[in-house]
């Protein structure tokens, strides 16, 4: 009952929000909603509840071991978002709270979903409901950018529509009922067809491959966090991504049950180290720091896929890393906000010295760059640090290899980026707009809470965290664990 | 029942065909809608032992949409736009037919490759809905108005149509039609993007939307 | 009796750190209280017989705190304690508010983190929290090195450093991973038993090189510590590169180490010896040329290392043991040598505002201090007796003559360590001659020099105590024995000994003795000129009616002859125009020296990396309908991986 | 008390007989030239009137330009306490006594170098900038042929080294550090002590502005140089261990002579060498030593 509240609780405040009369008062509905939808997660994830294995939409280990970082995620980025709303007063935001809201019920439905198809009808209504977010700006280059999220997006979505059919197809041909929850795809286990269950695979990884932002299907990436606001490219780094990388999750399991995990591992491996290579190569030139956000993200979705790989310890790490990642890229995406609205262009070719003309946005954001680089004591050095364990633990010396590697690269690019717009003397135009900007509380502390957190879930990560994280992964490895 | 589904279908196959090789707009409209509307009727078919409403309710929302609303819709873009032809696509249409050609037959020797249980063993549905697929990329990739490229995305959907009657027995109402809603709001939204890019840049020539770049 | 004053040491550094933005007497203050406490603290356990450890129930990241402060690493202690401490007192004055306004305060808080961190490195015993400490001090430095980030050469300089420093942290993130996932901790401690561990010695290596700047790993080193803010470049030379060979020294106590690193280990330290030397003596701007010297002396330390790696592959030869006490107290040395030839290039550079040698000139008339103990500094650095750096460097000179008389295999190593190491000793004499001669000897060449002004008591008496520790050493080596006695103890229990090889002391007395001569006899000599009448004039050069300051022998012709000797790996670029015509009005002859390893090997490696990365930029080029492309290939790659189930 | 007086003894010998030297030399080159030549105690009379002499000293000049010679001299004289004395031994020895030797060469020639610099005259640059690169080289021939001497003795210390002789690798030994004491105290053919052309000199070179007491001690500190190396060349090369102590003695003396002929024979047959060949006979020094090493090393191999 508490799994479906967390969905319907949302929508019910985007059904308000649309009637919302008043364009000031109504972005508070953002940070009630998210508070609301904070502590019932809070709730459910100490004390979690009984899951019906038949279920289809439970709050199970999986969910719970993820969900609360987004519900966090979006509270924060909603307080942000009210100030936000408030500079951007001009605009009407009917549309934009209420479709803010959605989304966050979808994403509570996708990462609870236990059946295949509800998955997929939440992810797709994420990405829908995600549209109008991307192009509130209202420029010609919002509108590209929202023009190629839905061809490439869409086209992934379909795929990974068909790759679900295949399937159930695959449980129908092993002479199963062809029933999508995923606990029943476990439990025919090997019965599946195998010709089947590969194909679905591919389709489904390269389906929700597209929505996580894994290349060579990142495309859309650079360009929708490029355009969108800080804050909705904060909300689908942390949250949309997380959903298709837990969907990807449940049906790894399902193919591992089939008895095909050892391939489905070695492509994830594979298209995660690619990832990771190809975002190296592109942070190294990009001269945008809102697109560099773009592929430091697509860098931690390699990250993601490598872990997921790994089995069970990677797994664990890939878990703490979403929370990790996603609190951190949070930062990131609202300081960077906050920068390329006082500098009025997000290139590093017209930005300089905003040490100068926003210092508490600019310390925010070369801070959390480091910290997203993986320096302690912030949460992605502990993660990352798991997971490199637990690649050479399981002997992929090559694969570390090449992870490290890359991390190195793209360190290069982030810092070379980074530094580039925050040192130097600021250009005088830039210096008119940075005077209309105010640093108020309200567009610093969010991005700073952001950045606390992930150093708390680095210093002293809570124990029934890990907990949560190893309920997870023996969910998804039933066998594997002890 | 089998030969009029796999009619059905052959005639969708076609359609593809007729896709991929006409110039004009208004006929690649046509080609996509008319296979809605045989794809809304296949159920019906397939299941014509015991039918019953839910089974209508669907075939209805199906033709209604892909054969009706999306089309008119296209052409009201089209006609705001005021283009009625694709000029110059990054594919030919002589080879993209040749393509399509290809992957039909492609289609029809993947489909071997992949089990069937002993009822779809006689049907053309897997290599039917691989061509609308493959179909469907073709368009994405081959054409430079926007209008045809989401015809292309419509086809490949009406692929993936297909094949989930394979599924039609198994899964539920509840997720088709969710699947069915999702993929019908999905038009409209790229609908409504079709037409805001026509205000914003006004032409619908993909060429045009390549300011985002490295 | 460590614990609480190490507590007290951590209490101090963080409040300094909190209150040294506001004000700089209490910073001053708390960190020096810092300094002195983990000094003490370092002494206790080096003097004592016991190592200090301290297991808590507290965790850090999921790991329990995990503090030990064995002879090793108290030894490094002492170290970072003198020089933190007199580099704090140094930056009040050097760094100072009305100078500074605005970078003065951030540069006293980083100070403090930045010896904070480096203490934490020292004592934490989990490879967690070591490569906390280790990150977080890497991060200080940066800061430190950029206080003055409106200056882009700074900035470059200081990114040069971070991207290095990372790449080296990348080798020990493999290291200290691979350590954990093979003993399923990340507790740290004595563990030769596990012969499977051998092969992370490399890692390790490269990793602490990057920081230590062995020789081809130095890239970062040169510039960091040229433009850098000098109590800055003190502590990196003194200190940070240390930490590089704190990691080296430790985990190859720790762990076992592969057959072949005692060779390879040497060779690097001769390699970067001599090859260091030979870059220092080549430089015209004078941080640069001490940079490069720390090159050598990282250099030196190693070979010493080294022969204590062989020496313990042939059976814990005794020799080993005389190196490894060199190396260790040379680690001390130079820290003293090389922070006080930095506060005093730090004092020239604050008078004169340049760094180039061929622009100063006669600076001992205007700051006979700075000048006096810089001549100290260099008689030191370059390892001539009575000083503290012969005493060093004769340690190791021993220990490779033992191994050589040994007549072990390991004599083909010493041989050519010793004759390198040689070399390298009256190349260091060549360099520092002719820095110490360009700087403050003849005719000042610009008007800066000629009125430059002595530095305050406040950058002086950090010079003071650091000169009055390499007299010390020098003259009484004895005293310091005990303590590297107990540190070459806990890095290799066998070679536990606590009384002086006998020679220590002779040559202690022979020191005293020649100092206290070498005083006289200036005196005496002083006063009997002056007894006989003195007369000053001109220059006499062979009868020169008016010698000009432009014709004073230059740095670059100095060291012409010796570079010379190396130029396959100087290359200097030389641009030479002519006099010309009947009455030539000009003739320019300017010789830069290249960052060889830099620009001749790192460029084109990162050129040739930034081109693959602009051909795949290429590839996001705004067409969409490549971008489905690329989905449809991800598509088929993936389904022919399925198909060939082959690894990636 | 014994103690004392041998240092004193020591002491009166090496400071007296070493300004013999040159008056030697120059007596060989006068007798090969067939002239008369300066009497063999000239540098004794020269020593005497320049410590009478006033001082004249550049205005840029400050107190190390007296103080390095002084430092290089008390270097020197201790150099020379260290350096055995056929069957007198050391006043001091130690392990590793020669190293300290060696170092404080080097330390007499940064004080020189740096009295040098003092002047701000390109000439002494020129000098001095030649003496310390040269002294690269130089060193480490000499470590080599120590190297060599412990190998062979299997000691670190002067008194135990210099006892036997260099065995099979004597002659390269001998040839090998015949060339350093030649380059060390600046003799032809690597400089000519007698010309006055400043471009081609090393040492003369670096003291030209220097005069009075300090210019003394300079050629003093010099002499005792040039004895040190003849000293040890022939302990080197010749088994002092083996003959009784009168015989040492003699030995000794005889060599040191030799060698003192030799230098002025090779000063009056040979000419001065360009600059840009200088380096290569160093080298070839060098590796004699080193040849004499690995003879060493071959040598009692057991």
């Amino acid at each position: 009952m508490n799994a479906l509240l967390l969905v319907i609780i949302p929508l019910v405040g985007a059904g308000v929000a649309a009637l919302w009369p008043n364009n000031r008062t109504r972005p508070w509905l953002l940070p009630i909603v998210g508070l609301a939808h904070v502590v019932l997660t809070g709730w459910m994830f100490l004390d979690p509840p009984e899951v019906a294995s038949n279920a289809w939409l439970a709050f199970d280990p999986l969910a719970r071991a993820v969900l609360p970082a987004v519900s966090l995620l979006f509270l924060v980025c909603a307080a942000y978002g009210v100030t936000y709303l408030q500079i951007r007063s001009e605009r009407p935001n009917r549309v934009f709270v209420a479709l803010l809201l959605a989304v966050l019920g979808l994403l509570s439905a996708g990462h609870q979903a236990r059946h295949l198809g509800l998955l997929w009808i939440a992810t797709e209504g994420v990405t829908l409901a995600a549209v109008p977010l991307l192009h509130f700006n209202a420029t010609p280059r919002a509108y590209e950018a929202t023009w190629k999220y839905l061809l490439v997006g869409g086209t992934g979505i379909a795929l990974s529509l068909l790759g679900s059919f295949c399937l159930g197809y695959a449980s129908l041909h092993g002479g199963g009922g062809g029933d999508l929850t995923f606990v029943a795809l476990m439990s025919q286990g090997a019965g599946l067809s195998r010709p089947w269950v590969l194909t679905a695979w591919v389709l489904l990884l390269v389906g929700y491959g597209t929505k996580m932002g894994l290349a060579p299907m990142h495309t859309w990436k650079p360009d929708a966090y490029g355009e969108a606001p800080g804050i909705v490219g904060a909300i689908l780094a942390g949250g949309v991504t997380t959903v298709a990388f837990t969907a990807i999750l449940r049906i790894r399991a399902v193919i591992a049950a089939a008895g095909e995990g050892p391939i489905a591992d070695r492509t994830l491996l594979a298209i995660g180290l690619f990832s990771m290579l190809v975002a190296a190569l592109f942070l190294l030139g990009t001269r945008d720091f809102k697109r560099m956000l773009a592929y430091s993200s697509v860098e931690h979705m390699g990250i993601l896929s490598v872990g997921a790989a790994l089995g069970g310890p990677g797994l664990a790490a890939a878990l703490f890393h979403v929370w990790t990642n996603g609190l951190t890229k949070g930062t990131l995406f609202l300081s960077a906000g906050n920068i390329r609205r006082a500098a009025g262009s997000p290139s590093m070719d017209q930005v300089r010295g905003m040490a100068v003309l926003t210092p508490r946005s600019a310390a925010i954001f070369v801070t959390g760059m480091f910290a997203v680089t993986a320096l302690p004591p912030f949460g992605p050095f502990f993660s990352e640090l798991q997971l490199v364990r637990a690649a050479l633990a399981g002997g992929h010396g090559t694969a570390s290899a090449v992870f490290l590697g890359c991390l190195l690269l793209a360190f290069f690019g982030l810092t070379r980026v980074v530094f580039g717009i925050v040192d130097g003397r600021p250009r005088t135009a830039a210096r008119a707009n940075g005077k209309r900007f105010v640093e108020t509380a309200g567009v610093i502390a969010p991005p700073l809470v952001l950045l606390g957190m992930s150093l708390w879930l680095g210093l002293c990560t809570p124990e029934i965290l890990r907990e949560a994280w190893a309920a997870a992964v023996a969910q998804l490895f039933p066998t594997s664990t002890p | 029942m089998n030969e009029t589904l796999n009619l059905l279908i052959g005639l969708a196959m076609g359609l593809n065909l007729l896709a991929l090789g006409s110039s004009r707009l208004p006929s690649l409209i046509q080609a996509m809608s008319f296979q809605g509307m045989l794809l809304g009727l296949m159920p019906l078919i397939m299941e014509h032992e015991h039918l019953d409403w839910r089974l209508g309710l669907i075939a209805l929302a199906t033709i209604a949409g892909k054969g009706v609303v999306i089309p008119t819709l296209l052409r009201r873009a089209m006609r705001a736009a005021n283009i009625d032809r694709e000029i110059e696509p990054f594919i030919g249409f002589v080879p993209s037919l040749l393509l399509g050609a290809a992957g039909t037959i492609a289609a029809v020797a993947l489909s071997q490759a992949l089990p069937l249980l002993p009822e779809h063993a006689g049907l053309l549905l897997v290599p039917g809905a691989i061509a609308s697929v493959l179909t469907g990329f073709v368009l994405l990739i081959g054409r430079a108005e926007a209008i045809s490229q989401v015809c292309g995305y419509l086809i490949l959907e009406n692929g993936i149509y297909l094949f989930g009657l394979l599924l039609i027995r198994s899964t539920p109402l509840v997720v088709e039609s969710g699947i069915l809603l999702d993929v019908t709001v999905g038009v409209f939204v790229i609908g409504i993007i079709v037409d805001r890019i026509q205000r914003a840049f006004d032409s619908l020539d993909t060429r045009k939307l390549t300011a985002l770049r490295e | 009796m460590s614990g609480p004053l190490l507590l007290l040491a951590f209490v101090a550094l963080v409040t300094a750190i909190l209150v040294g933005v506001r004000s700089s007497r209490w910073w001053l203050a708390l960190t020096v209280t810092g300094a002195v406490a983990g000094l003490i603290a370092s002494l206790t356990v080096l003097l004592g017989a016991t190592d200090w450890e301290w297991r808590s129930e507290l965790t850090l990241g999921g790991e329990l705190i995990h503090l030990r402060l064995d002879g090793v690493s108290a030894l490094f202690l002492a170290l970072l304690s003198v020089v933190g401490g007199t580099g704090g007192v140094y930056a009040r004055e050097y760094w100072s508010e009305q100078h500074y306004p605005a970078s003065a305060p951030r540069g006293r808080a980083w100070w403090s983190a930045l010896v904070l961190c480096m203490g934490l490195v020292l004592v934490s015993s989990n490879g967690l929290h070591f490569l906390i400490g280790w990150e977080l001090f890497t991060v200080c430095a940066y800061f430190l090195i950029t206080l003055d980030r409106r200056r882009r050469e700074v900035r470059a300089a200081g990114w040069l450093y971070l991207a290095a420093s990372h790449a080296g942290t990348v080798c020990l993130f493999a290291f200290f991973s691979t350590l954990a996932a093979r003993t399923g901790s990340w507790e740290l401690g004595p563990m030769r038993e596990q012969a499977g561990l051998a092969p992370l010695f490399w890692l390790a290596l490269t990793g602490f090189g990057v920081k230590a700047g062995v020789f081809p790993l130095h890239v970062w080193l040169p510039s960091a510590h040229a433009s850098a803010p000098s109590h800055v470049s003190a502590i990196l030379s003194g200190v940070a590169i240390k930490m590089g060979l704190y990691g080296i020294v430790r985990f190859s106590g720790w762990l076992p180490v592969p057959a072949a690193a005692g060779w390879v280990v040497i060779g690097l330290g001769a390699t970067s010896a001599l090859l260091g030397i030979a870059f220092a003596l080549a430089q015209n701007d004078f941080k640069r040329l001490l940079a490069y010297c720390s090159v050598e002396n990282v250099g030196v330390i190693l070979i010493g290392v080294g022969a204590a790696l062989l020496a313990e592959a042939n059976g814990d030869a005794p020799w080993g043991r005389l190196a490894l006490a060199g190396a260790l107290l040379h680690v001390w040395n130079h820290g003293a040598f090389k922070a006080l030839l930095f506060f005093s290039a730090g004092a020239v550079l604050h008078a004169t505002g340049t760094r180039e040698m061929s622009k100063l000139g006669g600076l001992w008339r205007t700051m006979p201090w700075t000048a006096g103990l810089f001549a100290l500094g260099a008689v030191a650095v370059s390892g001539l007796p009575p000083l503290n750096g012969f005493v060093s460097e004769w340690l190791v000179y021993l220990g490779l003559f033992d191994a050589v008389t040994g007549r072990g295999p390991a004599a083909w190593a010493a041989m050519p360590a010793a004759i390198m190491l040689a070399m390298t000793g009256a190349l260091a004499m060549a360099s520092f001659a002719k820095a110490g001669a360009m700087i403050f000897l003849g005719a000042p060449r610009t008007k800066p020099a000629a009125h430059a002004h002595e530095c305050g008591p406040g950058m002086r008496g950090p010079m003071l105590v650091l000169a009055g520790l390499c007299v010390l050493i020098g003259l009484s080596p004895v005293l310091f024995w005990p303590a590297v006695a107990r540190a070459v103890a806990s890095w290799r229990p066998a070679w536990a000994a606590a009384e002086a090889p006998a020679p220590l002391a002779m040559l202690g007395s022979v020191h005293v003795v020649l100092a206290v001569l070498m005083v006289a006899a200036a005196v005496w000599l002083w006063r009997k000129a002056h007894a006989n009448s003195v007369r000053r004039g001109l220059t006499w050069d062979c009868g020169y009616a008016r010698p000009t300051v432009r014709m004073q022998y230059t740095s670059a012709s100095f060291a012409g002859i010796a570079t010379g000797w190396f130029r396959w790996l100087l290359q200097p670029e030389r641009t030479l125009r002519r006099p010309r015509g009947l009455f030539p009005t000009e003739a320019i002859r300017l010789e830069r020296v290249p960052e060889t390893v830099l620009e001749k090997l790192l460029g084109p490696v990162s050129v040739a990396v930034m081109q693959v990365s602009a051909a795949a930029r290429r590839l996001q080029h705004g067409r969409l309908q490549s971008y489905v492309v690329y989905v449809v290939a991800g598509l088929m790659a993936l389904g022919v991986l399925v198909l060939l189930g082959g690894a990636p | 008390m014994m103690l004392m007086l041998d240092l004193i003894l020591r002491l009166v010998l090496w400071l007296l007989l070493a300004p013999l030297l040159p008056g030697v030399i120059n007596r060989v080159k006068a007798w090969v030239a067939g002239r008369r030549g300066p009497p063999v105690l000239q540098l004794y009379y020269d020593l005497a009137r320049l410590w009478q002499k006033g001082v004249v000293m550049s205005t840029l000049a400050s107190p190390g330009f007296v103080a390095g010679p002084a430092v290089a001299w008390v270097a020197l004289t201790g150099a020379a306490l260290l350096m055995p004395l056929g069957p007198a031994g050391a006043a001091f020895s130690f392990r590793g006594d020669v190293l300290m030797l060696i170092y404080l060469l080097a330390l007499a020639r940064f004080c020189t170098a740096w009295a040098a610099m003092e002047t701000g005259s390109a000439f002494e640059g020129m000098g001095a900038a030649r003496e310390v690169s040269y002294a690269v080289l130089a060193e480490a021939a000499i470590i080599t042929a120590v190297l060599s001497l412990s190998v062979q003795t299997g000691s670190v210390s002067l008194v135990s080294m210099l006892a036997p002789s260099a065995g099979a690798g004597a002659v390269l030994l001998a040839a090998g550090l015949f060339t350093v004491l030649l380059a060390e105290n600046c003799r032809v053919p690597f400089d000519d002590p007698n010309t006055h052309l400043e471009l081609t000199m090393i040492h003369e070179v670096m003291v030209l502005d220097h005069s009075g007491p300090p210019l003394a001690v300079i050629l003093h500190g010099a002499s005792m140089k040039l004895l040190l190396f003849a000293v040890l060349l022939v302990q080197a090369v010749l088994p002092m261990g083996d003959m009784s102590p009168l015989a040492a003695t003699g030995a000794l003396a005889g060599g040191v002579l030799a060698v003192m002929i030799g230098v002025g024979l090779i000063e009056s047959l040979l000419a001065r060498l360009a600059f840009r060949r200088v380096p290569l006979l160093l080298t070839t020094a060098f590796l004699l030593c080193l040849f004499a090493l690995l003879v060493a090393w071959k040598g009692n191999r057991v």
